[in-house]
């Protein structure tokens, strides 16, 4: 699946999309961590469908995935 | 003005800073809807804050676009669901490139009575800040680069 | 705009409507004032009420002056002590006619933050409401006219 | 004592100032009800020297007096 970086983790994984394989939120959070230097010390959050998601679900593979630091509008 | 009750989505984005006279055009816009008795304006303007001895000198935003624009929809349903007297919003924000003292957010509400512009825009501004994917990378006089935070 | 903390008598006083560029301009003066960060406005804008079956086509304002500007000034002076971090405020009224869909109030402030500019502007429209001997005749369509009252 | 009039008290007496006699503000009240038609039936207020007040003090003759209908700013 393709999952989307913003911002900060972007910078820190030097691009703005990966390909990851992953068939829960668990193992998706595995994979990114494997793939972006530092994430567990980076303040982020996942967004499923563009929906922020704090759970363990299933995933297909065909959800739009993002990776958000955090949010500076305003 | 009236269709801005529809709830499809809208784009808020514009590209670089957000102008002065755009405002006034908005404002001006207004003057046939003679229901409306109170506008309430808020404009974010960058800030030239000082990090580790060098100066922000502007800001480069970027969001997650479809996102922002779904949780957009959501607020404006929320704020007239909230504020139903509110005669109509309008909200936009800066992509790219604002430097300081440039304008990068407007949050503008207009109503009969002014409790519920007041209360729409102090609403609907907390919750752009705390739910909207937007990032901004603060530019800093010494050209190194820090990520903005909304606390 | 540094000078706008001093406390002499400032008029708020201006002879018709409120330009909408007028406010643009405004807004502008305030780019180089790079420690703010938010800009809050109020506008009041004349609604074309029902009363009586005619409508308000316009208000025309009177004020007794050299008191509305000393309650201005005693406002003033509250806004900025209770909210010390405001970097400015400024305040106009229309005298004379404004008709129906124009602008006859603003009130403007500036900070930093968002919390002082949108609750100074909020005590400041409040006061101003309350306290200013400020009289406005509503001219109808059937060309009487009612005194305009705030609650 | 001179006495400034405004909006609908104004138009009610059919002039903009007054002059009259009074030493105290219950004297100036009822000065004013013998000069400023149904003044009784209108809401309004006195401000001496631009201060609203609901006292009975004296006056001296030298204070700047207004009779005050409701306030509409805004």
């Amino acid at each position: 699946m393709e999952v989307l970086l913003f911002g900060l983790i972007a910078e820190k994984a030097g691009v703005d999309r990966l390909t990851v394989d992953a068939s829960t939120m668990q193992e998706l959070r595995n994979a990114l961590a494997d793939r972006i230097p530092d994430l567990g010390g980076l303040s982020h959050a996942i967004a499923v469908d563009r929906c922020i998601v704090h759970d363990n679900r299933p995933l297909t593979g065909s959800e739009e995935i993002a990776v958000l630091p955090p949010f500076a509008g305003g | 003005m009236s269709s801005e009750k529809t709830h499809k989505v809208k784009d808020i984005f514009v590209e670089g800073s957000i102008d002065p006279a755009f405002i006034a055009t908005s404002i001006t816009k207004h003057a046939t809807r003679t229901d409306i008795g109170a506008h309430e304006i808020f404009l974010g303007q960058v800030r030239s804050d000082i990090i580790d001895g060098s100066n922000v000198v502007a800001i480069e935003y970027t969001a997650y676009r479809d996102m922002a624009l779904e949780r957009m929809t959501a607020i404006r349903e929320g704020a007239f669901a909230q504020w139903p007297s509110m005669t109509c919003l309008h909200v936009h924000h800066s992509l790219g490139n604002v430097q300081a003292g440039e304008l990068c957010f407007m949050v503008f509400a207009s109503a009969p009575h002014r409790v519920a512009a007041r209360e729409a825009v102090a609403w609907v501004v907390d919750r752009i800040k705390a739910e909207l994917p937007i990032f901004g990378r603060e530019v800093l006089s010494d050209a190194t680069h820090v990520w903005k935070t909304n606390a």
